[in-house]
């Protein structure tokens, strides 16, 4: 398919100090899917994400976004600006600031400092944000102190604040980690909406979450690629079973014994 | 002596648990105000003004400078008390206004206008830095006030408003020079902290080489609180210098001094001159270091007037045994007793009546006689060089004989021309 | 040639001085993040501790004794100064973890009270400290080069220090159980490392070695009740250049400093070399934001 | 970001400033000159405060090197007047110093409208070249802070060695008048007075209007996370700079006012005590709300003034003791009491976030 790639990495390698997290991992996102990163811990999700909204450095390697444009040696806030979005593992708003504020300078808007110095609220953000508001479920909260919501509506703000940066691609570090099974519901219900209109990667633990959705799944190892594939393919492969389960087992027992 | 160790362990202590008490928060400023209150039974002035004099006291009693200040308060407060006991001054109490300059120009500026359109005070004693006198001169001008300043100084000021009773540079440091291109020799290497007075009286000293045959061989500023003088040892060991002019201040006297001997330098190896390094920087610095170094001032302790005798008597019962008299606080002491000579001369205390009673006013100062003349507003002063003995005391080597006549500008200099300002 | 050689010693003797200095500090604002501007008062709590030390000596003990009241003066000073250091972590300190900041404001209006308060006990004026005669003299190397012995007594010291401080800190249990409160306060807690008594305890320690430097300055300057304030900024300078949590960083900072401030002054003058000096620094952090030897994390702040 | 209602309690807030612009422009009517004189000072003050809280409060940057712009702004002002003060002389700092002629960098300053414009412009741009280097660097918190120090020590060296063209340690000082006006004369110190007033008025509705735009918002979520709001696509290393070189452009003009009204500047006021004792005022008044950076500026410099003359000997012992209770036990400050006893009902403030380190 010629069909654009709106995110292709090549080659990818990261050292920190000599230690290898990436080796040589590529990775292509078509416009519009929704792709899961998987594997154990330890197996270079994170850096992978980290290295694609530039917060990592690669120390070889490319990322191109949409086909022509070099992203390995952009700054964060650049790379934000094209369209890049990230949603961290643990939330990362602005907790001293409102729910309405944490929106507000999330939004698309021209990020020059003359700009945000003179701007005011259009009525049609207004009502952008509003819609946000009422999608992620914050609109009673919306002047309470973001800091003061439960860990969970933190999550939704942040997707919150990505989907009003109207990125072409995000990046979801676990979002449903540390949330109870009502909330994860809710998150799941959230990310379908947000698949069906840009590019989406999730790094994501829990495998009953991942099956929810019909998407192409790819598991890293020790940073590589391990495997790629539908859910379904990614779980018959004797390889991944192999680190996965066996990391499972490992951790059902360490569980256990606790 | 030990009376004294015993107190400040226990002060010690006290303080640990202060501390506690203070950090923790709790009935701190009860517990401090005990501490601080007690050496301060004469501060409190400001009520009525019915038989009282008000005067102004404004020297740094916190920050860097009060290493030097605080003992001059002390002399002009023994000073005031001193008069009041004999009845005053026009038959009115004198009371002293106590405020604190800080260390920091701009707030001697502030206490100064304080003092006089506030308190209302009819004169004022302060000041030690050049910078504090000149940062104080333009309020004693704009307000019509009178400022009592006490220190040498590096010259070249004489303000209607300030009545200058430490030596200016013809009655230190050039004498001084001249004594010793005569006595130890041609060489010179001067050393200064970066201020206004060292770099000043440099300046001078520079020209009067130039004119009396003597050669300079290096010349180092070090900054404020520099604390460590190796690299200047080094630079003076190669430069060879006969003699060091010192115009280093306070605590870098400290600092210079005890690594000049640790380097093997002794006062036999090389003359060192200092115009900052008084009776009581020698207790600070300790005997063992500066033997055998030399200063230039107008008065010791040591020195045999028919007045030091009392006047050494009396600071040491009144303040302590272990404490020393210095020249500025002597001229501290002496400016207070001028002023009062000069208000019941005047009988009042409006400044320029004050000023016209102060013109060619003599007084048998613990110097000896002083005299105010009245064109400059300085004092006639005795230049006398001292050696440092053992027991921290100096030994007079040489005086000038008699009261030298103040010449701020050095006007009777031929090679001082290019340093007086241009009218 | 000899005056190479002299600069040489003294830019060490300097780099110690101020390693000494910086020591205190690197473990109380390098490990525990608290910076602490009283760190400067703590070293005049050391110099003064020296002081009625050596009064004692001359009160109570016979001549004969009097130059060994330096060394005992050393403990008395880390002692001192320690007790001081407990008890402000566990009056003040202890509520500014996590508020460097705020740890930076308020340990300075203590270093405030603590200058106030040696005012009031000891008097405004310096106050002299008579070093013992084993100290007096040096050690002649070359034809007028001379060493000399307090000099090379602050660079053992300063070894000697840091080698007590290596040993406690990666050798012993106690340090242990520092480096892992350091490092991850919650967890050591969870493991039963009681975590406010190692924060005492390593605060206290920090505050004991500014005492020693305390007692060392007493051989080199001045003993005011400012003395804090003339090495406080340098110190800081020391440990920041270094990386901070680094005891390697914080020798090779002082090295540095040291040296290049030697060199400097003696090329041209001591203004101009001090802010040569801190230009470099200024200039170095800009390179490398985090030091010469940096500790390198993932997390996100 | 609500529409902005007349509310009871925004109409008391507005009368209540509209009282205070009032007791400030009347005072001259109660206070005597020398009163009046200190209030001016603690005024300048309150407008660096105010520079400052922009900075640390809202931007959780803490600059100990205000001093610096400070005394930048002071020193230009201080450089006409000297020239002004001279007519046409060489200072006298100079002429004892050796220097023979006026150097050429002092000439300009021979216009008012020069040294006004050079004493924000000069602190500003200074500020913009340093901010450019460090926070592009993302040299931020405990190091930014200990940065500023080393600049301070750099800017203080050199301004005391320079003695020929600064007036070393002495500073400048020994004007006599502004524009014509006579410094001493009663009538050009209310004059004065009043514009500083109009000053400390026009600086806080800047501050004001900056805060409450989205602008502000960017620089309290930088406060909150630097690296976050990287990620949404700001370039915080430009919020920054533009903030800090702001914040020193109002602290020189405070600068400005201070010389006007104390009639001096040495490099002792922009070395570090005072720039930590600036940072005092902000966390005494409460870091974050501008009227309690002013307050804290106003209410400080009194307690000092005061203090120091009922305690010459002793008085830094209180203000220590003063700054450490404030400090450790009331993050918040003045404005933060007062907001506690106002708002305790309205807000649900969730314990467990404690109180927030601005800037780590």
């Amino acid at each position: 398919m010629k069909e654009s790639a709106i995110l292709q990495c090549d080659n990818v390698t990261v050292e920190f100090d000599g230690f290898k997290a990436i080796q040589g991992m590529s990775l292509k996102l078509l416009k519009g899917e929704l792709r899961f990163l998987i594997g154990p811990n330890g197996a270079g999700k994170t850096t992978m994400l980290d290295v694609i909204c530039g917060k990592v450095r690669p120390s070889s390697g490319q990322v191109t976004f949409n086909g022509k444009i070099d992203i390995t040696r952009k700054k964060e806030h650049q790379i934000a600006e094209l369209g890049i979005g990230r949603k961290f593992q643990a939330p990362s708003i602005f907790p001293s600031m409102s729910v309405a504020e944490n929106l507000e300078i999330a939004m698309r808007q021209n990020r020059s400092v003359f700009a945000t110095l003179f701007a005011s609220m259009k009525s049609e953000e207004s009502d952008r944000l509003h819609s946000q508001l009422q999608m992620i479920g914050l609109q009673d909260k919306a002047s309470w102190r973001a800091g003061g919501l439960s860990h969970g509506e933190k999550q939704w703000l942040e997707i919150g604040m990505m989907l009003l940066q109207e990125p072409e691609v995000l990046l979801l570090d676990e979002p449903v980690a540390g949330m109870t099974d009502k909330e994860t519901d809710k998150t799941g219900e959230l990310l379908h909406e947000i698949a069906r209109q840009r590019s989406v990667v999730v790094v994501e633990h829990d495998m009953e979450f991942v099956r929810n959705f019909a998407s192409k799944v790819t598991v890293m190892h020790e940073g590589k690629l391990l495997k790629e594939g539908s859910m379904d393919e990614v779980q018959s492969d004797d390889r991944v079973a192999e680190v996965y389960l066996g990391k499972r087992r490992d951790a059902d027992v360490s569980r256990s014994t606790a | 002596m030990k009376k004294r160790l015993f107190y400040q362990l226990g002060l010690m202590s006290v303080a640990l648990s202060l501390v506690l008490a203070g950090c923790g928060g709790n009935n701190a400023p009860a517990s401090t105000n005990e501490a601080t209150d007690a050496p301060s039974e004469s501060a409190n002035a400001g009520t009525s003004a019915g038989g009282e004099i008000k005067v102004g006291i404004l020297h740094s009693q916190s920050g860097t400078m009060a290493i030097s200040e605080v003992s001059v308060i002390d002399a002009e407060m023994m000073a005031i008390e001193e008069i009041n006991a004999a009845g005053g001054v026009l038959g009115k109490k004198i009371v002293p206004v106590l405020e604190d300059g800080a260390s920091d120009w701009p707030t001697f500026a502030e206490k100064a206008r304080k003092l006089i359109s506030e308190d209302k005070v009819a004169t004022v004693f302060g000041g030690w830095t050049s910078a504090s006198r000149k940062a104080m001169k333009p309020v004693f001008e704009e307000l019509n006030g009178l400022l009592w300043y006490p220190v040498q100084y590096e010259g070249l000021e004489a303000s209607p408003n300030i009545f200058y009773t430490g030596a200016t540079t013809n009655q230190q440091i050039v004498p001084s020079v001249t004594w010793l291109l005569e006595n130890r020799g041609k060489k010179f290497y001067l050393l200064g902290s970066d201020y206004v007075f060292p770099r000043t009286a440099n300046l001078i000293i520079k020209e009067q080489l130039k004119a009396e045959g003597g050669e300079l061989v290096g010349e180092e500023y070090t900054p404020l609180g520099h604390t460590d003088y190796s690299t200047i040892i080094s630079k003076i060991k190669e430069a060879d210098p006969d003699v060091v002019y010192n115009t280093l201040n306070g605590d870098s006297n400290v600092a210079f001094f005890k690594q000049l001997k640790d380097a093997g330098i002794t006062a036999q190896d090389l003359t060192t001159l200092s115009v900052s390094v008084a009776e009581e920087e020698i207790r600070g610095i300790g005997v063992d270091v500066l033997e055998g170094h030399l200063a230039a001032w107008n008065y010791y302790q040591t020195t045999e007037t028919p007045t030091n005798k009392t006047f050494v008597e009396n600071y040491k019962k009144k303040y302590g045994d272990d404490r020393v008299t210095a020249d500025p606080i002597e001229a501290g002491y002496t400016a207070v007793y001028l002023w009062a000579a000069a208000v019941e001369k005047a009988g009042s205390t409006d400044v320029a009546k004050v000023k016209e009673a102060a013109k060619e006013l003599e007084w048998e100062a613990p110097e000896g006689k002083v005299k105010i003349d009245g064109e400059t507003q300085h004092l006639y002063k005795t230049v006398r060089i001292g050696e440092v003995q053992a027991d921290g005391q100096f030994k007079e080597l040489w005086n000038s004989g008699e009261a030298v006549k103040p010449d701020p500008y050095l006007k009777g200099y031929e090679w001082a021309a290019s340093i007086q300002p241009t009218e | 040639m000899d005056v190479y050689v002299l600069q040489l010693f003294n830019g060490l003797s300097i780099s110690s001085i101020l390693l000494l200095v910086a020591l205190g500090l690197a473990i109380t604002f390098g490990l525990m993040k608290v910076i602490n501007m009283a760190h400067g008062e703590l070293i005049m709590i050391g110099a003064y501790s020296t002081y009625l030390t050596q009064n004692l000596f001359k009160d109570y003990l016979p001549e004969s004794m009097f130059d060994w009241y330096f060394v005992l003066a050393i403990p008395v000073s880390f002692g001192i100064a320690f007790v001081f250091g407990l008890i402000l972590e566990m009056s003040l300190i202890r509520f500014l973890y996590g508020r460097p900041l705020d740890s930076l404001l308020a340990t300075w209006g203590v270093g405030l009270v603590l200058q106030q308060v040696a005012r009031s006990i000891f008097g405004a004026p310096n106050v002299a400290v008579k070093s013992p005669t084993w100290l007096d003299g040096g050690l002649r190397i070359v034809d007028g080069t001379l060493l000399p012995y307090k000099r090379l007594f602050i660079i053992a010291l300063v070894i000697v220090c840091l080698a007590a401080m290596y040993v406690y800190i990666y050798r012993s249990h106690e340090g242990r159980r520092m480096r892992a409160v350091m490092q991850n306060r919650d967890m050591a807690a969870c493991l039963g490392v009681s975590t406010r008594r190692v924060d005492s305890m390593t605060f206290a320690i920090g505050s004991g070695i500014a005492g020693i430097a305390g007692c060392a300055l007493t051989l080199m300057g001045p003993i005011g009740p400012s003395l804090g304030t003339y090495y406080i900024v340098d110190a800081f300078m020391v440990v920041v250049l270094g990386g901070v949590g680094k005891l390697v960083g914080t020798v090779l900072g002082a090295v540095g400093i040291g040296m290049f401030n030697t060199l400097f002054e003696y090329w041209t003058n001591a203004s101009l070399g001090k802010v040569l000096v801190f230009v470099c620094i200024v200039a170095f952090l800009q390179w490398r934001p985090m030091g010469l030897v940096a500790m390198r994390t993932r997390s996100l702040d | 970001m609500q529409l902005k209602k007349m509310t009871p309690r925004r109409l008391w807030i507005l009368a209540g400033y509209a009282a205070a612009a009032a007791a400030l422009f009347s005072a001259p009517m109660f206070v005597s000159d020398f009163r009046l004189n200190l209030l001016a000072k603690f005024l300048a003050f309150a407008i660096v405060a105010l520079g400052l809280d922009l900075i640390w409060g809202y931007t959780g940057i803490l600059s100990l090197g205000h001093g610096i712009f400070f005394g930048l702004g002071a020193y230009a002002m201080a450089m006409y007047l000297k020239l002004e003060a001279g007519g046409g002389k060489l200072p006298d700092f100079m002429g004892w110093s050796g220097l023979k002629e006026l150097p050429l960098f002092w000439q300009p300053f021979g216009s008012f409208g020069f040294a006004a414009a050079a004493g924000i412009a000069l602190p500003a741009i200074l500020a913009l070249v340093l901010g450019y280097f460090t926070f592009r660097n993302r040299i931020r918190g405990v190091y930014f802070t200990i940065l500023t120090q080393a600049l301070v020590i750099i800017t203080t060296t050199l301004l005391i060695g320079q003695q020929a063209f600064t007036g070393g340690t002495n500073g400048v000082t020994g004007y006599s008048e502004v524009l014509g006006f006579p410094l001493g004369s009663p009538d050009t110190k209310r004059a004065l007075y009043w514009i500083t007033v109009a000053a400390l008025i026009v600086i806080f509705l800047f501050c004001r209007f900056i805060v409450g735009s989205r602008f502000g918002k960017v620089l309290r979520a930088i406060r909150d996370g630097e690296n976050r709001v990287r990620f949404i696509g700001y370039n915080p290393a430009i919020y920054q700079m533009v903030i800090f070189a702001i914040s020193a452009g109002i602290a020189g003009m405070a600068g400005m006012l201070f010389v006007l009204h104390v009639g001096i500047i040495s490099p002792s006021m922009l070395g570090i005590v005072p720039s930590i004792e600036m940072v005092l005022w902000v966390a005494i008044g409460g870091r974050g709300t501008l009227v309690g950076a002013a307050l804290g500026a106003i209410l400080m410099n009194w307690a000092k003034s005061e203090f120091s003359t009922a305690y010459p000997e002793g008085w830094t012992l209180f203000m220590g003791l003063l700054f450490v209770i404030v400090v450790v036990f009331m993050p918040k400050g003045v404005a933060g009491l007062i907001g506690q006893i106002n708002f305790r009902k309205k807000r649900r403030e969730p314990n467990h976030e404690g109180v927030r380190n601005p800037a780590v």
